[in-house]
C-alpha cells in the first residue's frame, strides 16, 4: 500500500512544473498541453484521496474534470486556430492586443 | 254609477302625461321622417300632435266637472332624490293647470294650423324651403314645454318647462338667424331674449333655495319635494321675511318671463321671429307663465301683503309704461308687443292684488285676442308681400313705386311698417274684419271678451289697491288709443305704398283660424257673465283660500251691494273704462283721419310720418325709443360686462397671471436661478473641483496603464506570484 | 387572475393588453393600430360594465375589493389595493366611457406617430382607471403621477403651436402640487402606520393643527388639478395646445381627478379641517364660477373659451363638495360626470370644426347652422347642456349643487346666491359662442363648402348625447348609485363637526 | 518495499521525467509525446487507486483523443516551432524562482503536517468493488444525474462555439 502522502507530493511536483510551463513557454500550443498537465496533477490527487477515504464522489470529480478539459481544450484550440488565422502566429509573445 | 264615474274619471286624468307626449311625439315623428314628409304633411303632423294634446286637455276638464273640480296629481317618475330632496316629474290636474292646458292647447292648435300657411309663404319669402321642418318641430316642441309648464306638480318641473319654453323662444326669435340687423340682428334678438329670462331664472333659483332651506326641516317626515301642495301647507308656518324674499324673488322670474318692469327689454326684440311664434309664445301662452306662476303660489303670496304690493306695482306700472311707448310705434308687430307687455302688466297687478280669477280671466282672453291680432298682423305682413312681390315683377309698378316713395332713401321696403300700410280694408276684408274684433276686444268695449276680463281686474283693484287702479284705468284709455290708430293706419285711409295698393287676401288655411279666433275674442267673455261666475267657480275650485280672503267683500257686495253692483260687475268702473276708451278712439280717428287730411297741404319734406310727432314733440320720440330703456341698459350693464370681462380675461387673467405672474416672475425667476446655479455656481465653484479631481486620476491612470502590457504570460506570472504568496502567508499563519 | 374576485384590476390593466397588441404591428398600418386601440376600450368599457352589474348600491362601503401587500419599508405596509365604492364608481364608468369616444375622435385627426399616440391614451387610461380605483395612498400616488407621462407626451407632440410650452407648464404645475402631497401621505404613513385610506379613516384622531396643514398639502396638489382659481393658468395653454382627444380626456377625466381627490381624501381623512376650510374653498369656488364665465365670455379663441368655461363648472363641483351635505356632494359627484360628458362634447365639437377649417377663432365662422345643420343641432344641446337647461344633465348638477350649498350649515348662503348668477353668465358666453359660430348669414367663402358630419363623428358624439338627456330627465339611477356613499361620508363630517367648538 | 511501492517509484520517475521533458523540449511534437507518455503513467496511478474506470477515461479521452486533436491541430498550423523572440527574458528565471519557492513551501506543508493536514499513512479498508465502473456508474446517474446532464450542455457548447469560431466567413 502507496501512502497517500506519496501520491500527493508527486501531484504537486507535476502541478508545479504544469505551471512553469505556462510561464515559460512561448508557444500558445504547449502552454495549453501545460494547462492539461496541471489539471491532471489535480486529478491524480483526487483520485488518491478517493482511495484513501472510501469516497466515490473524489473519482466522480474526475471524471467531470475531463469532461471540462476536453471541452476546453475543444474551445481553446479553436481560438488558437483563429487567432492564427489572423495574425499568422501562435507565440503568445506577439499577442498583446489587451494592451492598455 | 258614481263608482264608475270616479274611476272613469281616474282614468281620464291619468292620461294627463299625453299632453305633454303627443307633441314630443310629433316633434320625433318630424325629425325622423320629416325630410321624407312633404311640406303639407309636416305641418298637419304637427298641428294633429298640437290637437290631440288639446283633445286630452278637454277630456281632463271633462272628468274635471265630473269629480266637482277636486284636482289630482299623476306621479310619473322620480326624478332627483338625495336625501332631503325628493323631485318628482308629476302632474297636476286641477281647474287651473287644466284651463292653461285649454288655452295652450286650444290656440296652439290653432295657430298650428294659421303656421301652415303662413309659413308656406315665409320660408319661400326668406329663400330657405328647409326650414319649414324645423319650424313645426320647434313649435311643437314649445307646446311640449309649456304643457310641462302648466300641467308640473312642483316648482322644479314648472321650472324645466319655464326654461323649456324660453329656449324655443330663444330658437324661434332667432329662427331667421341670418336675417335682421347686420344679419346677425334676430340672433342677437333671441338671445336677448334666453338671457334676459335667464336674469329672471336666477330669481327663481334663489326662490328655490330659499324654499328648500326653511320649507324642508319643516316638512313631513323632514322629505321636501317643492310640489305645490306641501309649499301651500308649510308656508304659514315659515317666518313671513322668508316668505317676502321668497316671492320678491320669485317676482322677478315672473318679471323676465312675462316681460314686466324692468326685465321686459326683449319682449319687443323677440318680434323678429316669425309671426307664428309671436302669436303663439310671446303673446298667448309663454308670457303668461309669469301669471300663472303668481297664481299657482297663491298660497305664498297671500300670506305676505307687502309683496302683493309690490307684485301689484310692477304690474301696474308695466301696464302704463309699456302702453305709451306703443302709441309711437310704427312697426305693426311692435305695437301689438308693446301692448302685449301693457296687458301681462294688468294680470300681473292681478294676480299680485289676489285677484288671481281675475288675472286668470284675462290671461284666457288675451291669449284669444292677442292671438288673433298678431295672427292678423301676420295675414297683413304676408298681404303686403304679396304686394311687394308683385310690384318687383312688374317695371310699370315698380317705376311708380319709386316715384311715390315717401320715405325717401330706403332702400329696403319694410313690410311690418305701419307707414306703408293703409286702405287695406278693401284689399283684405276677412283680415280686416277680424283685425277689428280683436281690436275692440283689445280696447276693452262692450260686449268683446276683454272688456269683462279687464273691467274685472279694474274692479277689483278699486277694491283692493286704488293706486293701482288709477294706473291701469290710464293704461286702458292708452290701449284704446294706440288700437285706433294702429287700425286707421293700416285698413283706412288711402294706401301709402304701392305693394298696400297691390296687397291681397290670403288663403283659407290662414284665415279659417283667425275667424275661430275671432269668435273665441268676441264671445270669449261670456265664460264669466256677472251673475254666473263659471269661470270664477271654476277656478275656485283649485284657489278657494285665497280666492275667499281676497274676494270675500266683492262676494258680499254682488249680493247685497250698492246700486252701481249689478251681479257682481261694477257699473261705474265699467262705465268709466268704457268711456274712456271710446274717447281714445275717438281721438284717434280725429288725430288719423282728419289730422292726416290737414297735414296733406304741407311739402312732402316737412310733413310728419305721423301727426302726434308734431302734436308731442320731444315725448313722442322718447315713446318712439321706448323711454331709451333699451340705450339705458346697454350703458349700465352689457357695457361694462363686456368690459370687465374683457378687462379680466385680457389684463387680469392673460397679461398678469398667465404672462407676467407664470412667465415672468415664476418661469423667469427659476430661469434666472438656474444661470446663477449655472454658470457663477456650477462652472466656477463645483466643475472647478470635480475637473482638478478628474486630473489627478487621469494621471495616475496614464502610469497604471502602463502595467497593462498585454501579454497573457505577464498576466499569468502575477497571479502566479499572488499563489505563491498566499501560500506562504499560509505557511507562516499556520506555524 | 379571477375577474369574479377581481374586475377591478382586469379593468384597470385591460388597455395594457392593447397597447402590447400595438406594440407589435407597425407603425404603417394605421387603421389596425385605430382598431387594435378602439376595440381595447371598448371591451374596458364593457368590464367595467360587468363591475357596475357586480356593484351593490345598498352598500356604502368599498367592494369589489382586490387587497394584497405590496412591499414594505421598514414597519409600513404598502398594500395594492383596489376598490370602488359610490363615490367612484361612476368616474370608472365615465373613465372608460370617454376613452373610446375619444379614440374614435382621433381617427382622421391623428395621422402622424398613430402607433405612439395610440399606446400613450391607453396607457393614459390605466393611470386614470388606477387613480380612480387605487385605495392605498401609495398606490394612488403612483398612478397620479403615472398619469402625467401620457399626457405630457399627447400635448407635447400632437399638440398645437406652442405645445412645448403647454406641456411643460402642464407637467410642472401638477408635479409641483403633487409633492406637498407626498409628504403629506408620508406623514401620514409614519404617525398613523399605514397608508390604506379606509384604515386612515377608521383611526383618524390627527390633532387639528396638523390636520390643517395636510389639508391643504392635499388640497395643494387637488386645487391645481381641478383646478381652482387662481391656480387655473395652466389650463387654457394645455386644453388649447392639446389635440382634440387629449382635451376630451383632460376635461373629461384628468380634471376630476382632482375633485375626486378631495372628495375621496381631503373630506373623510381630514373632516375637521374640511369643516374649518370650506368657507374658505367655497369663496375660491365662487370666485371660480364667476371669473370664469366672465373671462370665458372674452375670448375669441373657440377652445380657450370652453377652457375657462371648465374652470367655472368645476367652480361648481367645489362648491357642492364644500357644502358637505348630501345635496352638495351628490350634486357635486353627478357635475364631474356632467361636466366630463357635456365638456367633453363642446371639445368633440370644436376638434370637428378645427379639422375642417383649421382654425378655432369665433370670427372666422358664421352662419354654420344652414352649412352644417346636423353639426348645429347636436352642438345646440352640448351647449345648452353645458349652460344648464333644465331637462339636461348640467341643469341636475347645477341645481342640487346650489341647492346643496344654500343649505349648508358650513358655508354662507351668500356663495350659492352669487353662484347661481354664474348660471346667467354661463347663458352668456354660451350663447355668445353659439351665435358666432352657428348663427348670422354665412359671409365667409371658406365656409360654404364645409361638409356636415359623417357618421363617425356622429356616432362619437350620441352617446354623449344620450347621457345628457337621461341625466336630464331621469338621474336617479346615478344617485342610487352614489347615495350610500355620500351619505357615509357626510355622516363621518357631521361627526367631526360636532366636536369642533 | 512491497511491489506497490516500487511500481509507484518508477511511475513517478516516468511522470516527473516526462513532465520535465514538456516542459524543456523545443519541438511542439516532441512535448505533445511527452504527455502522452505523462497521461500513460498516471493511468497507471489511478489502476494502483482502485480506479480501473478513471484509468480507461484517461487513456480514452486524454492520451487518445484529446492528445490526438493537439498533435493534429500542430501539425496543421505547422508551428511546431518557434523563432528566438524573447521579448521579456526577465519573465524565465522569475518565473523557474518562484516555481522552486512554491515546491519548497508544498513539501513543508506536506512534512510539517502543518495546519492539521494529516495525511494518515494507512487507507481504510475498502469494498472489492469500490471504483468498479458499475459503482461509479450508479453514482453517476443517480445522485450526480443533475451535474452529468449539465456537462453535455457544457460539451454541446464547447462543440458550437468552437464551430463557430473557426467557420469561414462567407462574404
Amino acid at each position: 500500500m502507496v501512502p497517500v502522502m506519496y501520491y500527493v507530493i508527486l501531484s504537486a511536483i507535476l502541478f508545479i512544473i504544469g505551471a512553469l510551463g505556462v510561464l515559460i513557454r512561448r508557444n500558445a500550443i504547449v502552454v495549453f498541453m501545460s494547462i492539461e498537465l496541471m489539471l491532471n496533477a489535480a486529478n491524480l490527487a483526487f483520485v488518491a484521496f478517493a482511495r484513501q477515504y472510501a469516497a466515490t464522489s473524489g473519482q466522480l470529480f474526475v471524471f467531470f474534470v475531463m469532461t471540462v478539459a476536453a471541452a476546453e481544450v475543444a474551445v481553446g484550440l479553436a481560438l488558437i486556430v483563429a487567432i492564427f488565422k489572423t495574425k499568422a502566429s501562435i507565440n503568445v509573445d506577439q499577442i498583446n492586443t489587451l494592451k492598455g | 254609477m258614481l263608482l264608475s264615474e270616479a274611476t272613469n274619471a281616474g282614468g281620464n286624468f291619468s292620461l294627463v302625461p299625453l299632453v305633454v307626449f303627443f307633441p314630443l311625439i310629433g316633434l320625433l315623428l318630424n325629425i325622423i321622417f320629416g325630410g321624407r314628409l312633404g311640406e303639407k304633411a309636416i305641418g298637419w303632423l304637427a298641428s294633429l300632435a298640437s290637437g290631440l294634446a288639446f283633445g286630452v286637455a278637454v277630456l281632463l276638464g271633462i272628468s274635471l266637472i265630473g269629480s266637482h273640480g277636486a284636482g289630482v296629481t299623476v306621479p310619473f317618475l322620480d326624478w332627483i332624490t338625495i336625501g332631503s330632496l325628493h323631485l318628482q316629474w308629476a302632474f297636476r290636474v286641477d281647474t287651473l293647470s287644466v284651463t292653461m292646458m285649454l288655452v295652450v292647447g286650444g290656440v296652439g292648435t290653432l295657430i298650428h294650423i294659421y303656421a301652415i300657411g303662413y309659413m308656406h309663404e315665409d320660408v319661400r319669402h326668406n329663400g330657405d324651403p328647409g326650414r319649414y321642418r324645423r319650424f313645426f318641430v320647434f313649435f311643437n316642441l314649445f307646446i311640449a314645454a309649456m304643457m310641462v309648464l302648466v300641467s308640473a306638480d312642483n316648482y322644479l318641473m314648472l321650472f324645466v318647462g319655464w326654461e323649456g319654453v324660453g329656449l324655443c323662444s330663444y330658437l324661434l326669435i332667432g329662427f331667421w338667424y341670418d336675417k335682421g340687423k347686420d344679419g346677425i340682428g334676430n340672433a342677437i334678438a333671441g338671445k336677448k331674449a334666453f338671457i334676459t329670462n335667464r336674469i329672471g331664472d336666477f330669481g327663481f333659483l334663489v326662490a328655490s333655495f330659499l324654499m328648500f332651506k326653511f320649507f324642508q326641516p319643516l316638512a313631513e317626515g323632514g322629505v321636501f319635494s317643492f310640489d305645490f301642495d306641501s309649499v301651500a301647507a308649510i308656508a304659514p308656518k315659515v317666518a313671513s321675511p322668508v316668505i317676502l324674499a321668497i316671492t320678491l324673488f320669485m317676482l322677478l322670474g315672473v318679471a323676465g318671463k312675462s316681460a314686466q318692469l324692468p326685465l321686459f327689454v326683449w319682449l319687443p326684440d323677440a318680434m323678429a321671429g316669425p309671426t307664428p311664434v309671436s302669436a303663439l309664445i310671446h303673446a298667448a301662452t309663454m308670457v303668461t307663465a309669469g301669471v300663472y306662476l303668481v297664481a299657482r303660489s297663491f298660497a305664498i303670496y297671500s300670506l305676505v301683503p307687502a309683496a302683493q304690493n309690490w307684485v301689484a306695482i310692477v304690474g301696474g306700472v308695466t301696464a302704463l309704461f309699456a302702453a305709451t311707448i306703443a302709441v309711437a310705434q310704427f312697426d305693426i308687430k311692435k305695437v301689438l308687443a308693446y301692448s302685449t307687455i301693457s296687458q301681462l302688466g294688468f294680470m300681473v297687478a292681478a294676480v299680485g292684488m289676489g285677484a288671481f280669477v281675475a288675472g286668470m280671466f284675462h290671461l284666457v282672453t288675451h291669449a284669444f285676442f292677442k292671438a288673433l291680432l298678431f295672427l292678423s298682423a301676420g295675414s297683413v305682413i304676408q298681404g303686403m308681400e304679396h304686394g311687394h312681390h308683385a310690384v318687383e315683377h312688374d317695371p310699370l309698378l315698380r317705376r311708380k313705386m319709386k316715384q311715390n316713395e315717401r320715405l325717401g332713401s330706403t332702400h329696403h321696403f319694410d313690410p311690418q311698417d305701419m307707414r306703408n300700410m293703409g286702405g287695406l280694408r278693401h284689399r283684405m276684408k276677412t283680415t280686416y274684419w277680424v283685425y277689428l274684433a280683436g281690436a275692440l276686444a283689445l280696447a276693452g268695449i262692450v260686449p268683446w271678451a276683454g272688456f269683462w276680463s279687464k273691467d274685472e281686474i279694474l274692479a277689483e283693484a278699486l277694491h283692493l289697491n286704488p293706486a293701482v287702479y288709477w294706473l291701469l284705468t290710464i293704461a286702458a284709455f292708452f290701449t284704446a288709443f294706440y288700437m285706433g290708430r294702429q287700425v286707421i293706419m293700416v285698413f283706412f285711409g288711402e294706401p301709402r305704398s304701392e305693394p298696400a295698393a297691390q296687397a291681397h287676401e290670403n288663403p283659407p288655411i290662414m284665415t279659417v283660424p283667425l275667424v275661430i279666433l275671432a269668435l273665441l275674442s268676441t264671445f270669449g267673455g261670456f265664460l264669466n257673465l256677472p251673475f254666473i261666475h263659471t269661470f270664477t267657480h271654476w277656478i275656485e275650485y283649485t284657489i278657494h283660500p285665497a280666492a275667499e280672503a281676497a274676494e270675500a267683500g266683492a262676494e258680499a257686495a254682488a249680493h247685497a251691494g250698492p246700486w252701481y253692483m249689478w251681479g257682481g260687475l261694477n257699473l261705474i268702473v265699467a262705465g268709466l273704462s268704457t268711456l274712456l276708451a271710446l274717447i281714445a278712439i275717438a281721438l284717434a280717428w280725429m288725430i288719423y283721419t282728419r289730422r292726416v287730411e290737414a297735414l296733406k297741404s304741407l311739402p312732402a319734406a316737412r310733413r310728419p310720418d305721423d301727426p302726434l310727432r308734431s302734436m308731442l314733440g320731444p315725448v313722442f320720440t322718447g315713446m318712439e325709443h321706448k323711454w331709451w330703456v333699451d340705450e339705458l341698459y346697454e350703458f349700465l350693464i352689457i357695457k361694462p360686462y363686456v368690459a370687465i370681462s374683457r378687462f379680466l380675461a385680457e389684463v387680469i387673467d392673460w397679461k398678469f397671471w398667465h404672462d407676467f405672474f407664470h412667465d415672468t416672475i415664476i418661469a423667469g425667476g427659476y430661469r434666472g436661478l438656474a444661470w446663477i446655479f449655472a454658470n457663477p455656481i456650477d462652472l466656477g465653484v463645483i466643475d472647478g473641483i470635480a475637473n482638478g479631481l478628474a486630473e489627478g486620476v487621469r494621471g495616475l491612470a496614464a502610469q497604471a496603464r502602463r502595467i497593462q502590457t498585454g501579454f497573457v504570460r505577464n498576466y499569468a506570472l502575477s497571479v502566479f506570484v499572488g499563489v505563491v504568496l498566499i501560500i506562504s502567508y499560509l505557511v507562516f499563519q499556520l506555524r | 387572475m379571477n375577474f369574479v374576485i377581481y374586475p377591478l384590476t382586469l379593468t384597470t390593466f385591460f388597455p395594457l393588453l392593447g397597447v402590447l397588441i400595438i406594440l407589435f404591428l407597425k407603425a404603417e398600418h394605421k387603421n389596425a393600430i385605430r382598431w387594435v386601440a378602439l376595440l381595447t376600450s371598448l371591451v374596458t368599457f364593457g368590464i367595467s360594465i360587468a363591475v357596475l352589474a357586480q356593484f351593490d348600491t345598498a352598500n356604502p362601503d368599498l367592494q369589489l375589493v382586490a387587497r394584497a401587500p405590496w412591499f414594505q419599508i421598514a414597519n409600513w405596509t404598502v398594500h395594492f389595493y383596489m376598490a370602488v365604492d359610490g363615490l367612484s364608481i361612476l368616474l370608472v364608468m365615465l373613465t372608460t366611457f370617454l376613452t373610446p369616444i375619444s379614440i374614435l375622435s382621433t381617427w382622421t385627426a391623428v395621422e402622424d406617430r398613430v402607433k405612439e399616440f395610440m399606446i400613450f391614451f391607453l396607457l393614459l387610461e390605466v393611470g386614470m382607471l388606477g387613480v380612480f380605483v387605487a385605495q392605498d395612498l401609495f398606490l394612488f400616488y403612483v398612478f397620479w403621477e403615472f398619469t402625467l407621462v401620457p399626457m405630457y407626451f399627447l400635448i407635447g407632440i400632437w399638440g398645437g403651436q406652442r405645445r412645448m410650452y403647454a406641456a411643460i407648464k402642464f407637467f410642472l404645475y401638477t408635479m409641483a402640487g403633487s409633492i406637498l402631497m407626498l409628504l403629506a401621505i408620508l406623514w401620514l404613513g409614519i404617525y398613523q402606520g399605514t397608508f390604506t385610506v379606509p384604515d386612515l379613516i377608521a383611526k383618524g384622531g390627527i390633532p387639528d393643527a396638523v390636520q390643517m396643514v395636510l389639508f391643504i398639502a392635499f388640497a395643494a396638489a387637488f386645487a391645481i388639478k381641478v383646478p381652482m382659481w387662481p391656480l387655473h393658468s395652466w389650463l387654457p395653454d394645455a386644453h388649447v395646445e392639446a389635440p382634440t382627444a387629449g382635451s376630451v380626456i383632460l376635461a373629461g377625466v384628468l380634471l376630476k381627478m382632482g375633485t375626486y381627490g378631495f372628495l375621496r381624501f381631503n373630506l373623510p381623512l381630514f373632516p375637521e379641517a374640511a369643516v374649518k376650510a370650506a368657507p374658505w374653498m367655497a369663496l375660491l369656488a365662487t370666485i371660480g364660477i364667476i371669473y370664469g364665465a366672465a373671462v370665458s365670455y372674452a375670448q375669441k379663441d373657440v377652445k380657450k373659451l370652453v377652457a375657462y368655461s371648465s374652470v367655472s363648472h368645476l367652480g361648481f363641483v367645489m362648491l357642492g363638495l364644500f357644502a358637505l351635505n348630501p345635496q352638495g356632494i351628490a350634486g357635486g359627484i353627478l357635475q364631474m360626470v356632467n361636466h366630463g360628458l357635456s365638456t367633453g362634447a363642446l371639445f368633440l365639437i370644436v376638434g370637428m370644426i378645427y379639422e375642417r377649417r383649421h382654425t378655432r377663432d369665433m370670427n372666422a365662422f358664421g352662419g354654420l347652422w344652414k352649412i352644417m345643420p346636423i353639426y348645429g343641432v347636436l352642438t345646440l344641446i352640448v351647449t345648452l347642456s353645458s349652460m344648464g337647461l333644465p331637462g339636461l344633465n348640467g341643469f341636475v348638477g347645477e341645481f342640487t349643487i346650489l341647492l346643496g350649498a344654500f343649505g349648508s350649515e358650513h358655508i354662507s348662503p351668500w356663495f350659492a346666491g352669487i353662484s347661481a348668477a354664474g348660471v346667467i353668465m354661463a347663458a352668456v358666453y354660451m350663447l355668445y359662442m353659439f351665435q358666432k359660430l352657428f348663427l348670422g348669414p354665412v359671409d365667409k367663402e371658406e365656409n360654404q363648402a364645409l361638409k356636415d358630419l359623417n357618421w363617425r363623428e356622429i356616432v362619437t358624439l350620441i352617446p354623449l348625447l344620450v347621457f345628457i338627456f337621461w341625466i336630464g330627465l331621469y338621474p336617479k339611477p346615478f344617485f342610487t348609485l352614489m347615495a350610500p356613499s355620500v351619505d357615509k361620508l357626510v355622516t363621518i363630517i357631521q361627526a367631526a363637526a360636532a366636536g369642533l367648538p | 518495499m512491497t511491489v506497490q511501492l516500487i511500481l509507484f517509484f518508477i511511475l513517478a520517475i516516468v511522470a516527473v521525467l516526462t513532465a520535465v521533458g514538456m516542459l524543456v523540449s523545443k519541438n511542439a511534437v516532441y512535448a505533445a509525446l511527452y504527455l502522452i507518455l505523462n497521461f500513460a503513467a498516471v493511468a497507471v496511478f489511478y489502476l494502483l487507486l482502485n480506479a480501473p474506470f478513471l484509468a480507461v477515461a484517461q487513456v480514452t479521452v486524454y492520451a487518445g483523443a484529446i492528445m490526438v486533436l493537439f498533435l493534429f491541430v500542430i501539425m496543421l498550423l505547422g508551428a511546431e516551432k518557434l523563432g528566438q523572440s524573447q521579448v521579456q527574458a526577465w519573465q524565465r528565471p522569475l518565473a523557474i524562482g518562484l516555481g522552486l519557492i512554491l515546491a519548497a513551501e508544498m513539501v513543508y506543508i506536506l512534512v510539517s503536517g502543518a495546519g492539521g493536514l494529516v495525511v494518515a499513512s494507512q487507507g481504510t479498508t475498502i469494498n472489492p468493488d469500490f471504483g468498479s465502473p458499475a459503482n461509479v456508474g450508479m453514482e453517476l446517474f443517480t445522485k450526480y444525474l443533475l451535474p452529468f446532464e449539465v456537462t453535455s450542455v457544457l460539451l454541446l457548447v464547447a462543440i458550437v462555439g468552437a464551430i463557430v469560431m473557426t467557420r469561414v466567413e462567407k462574404k
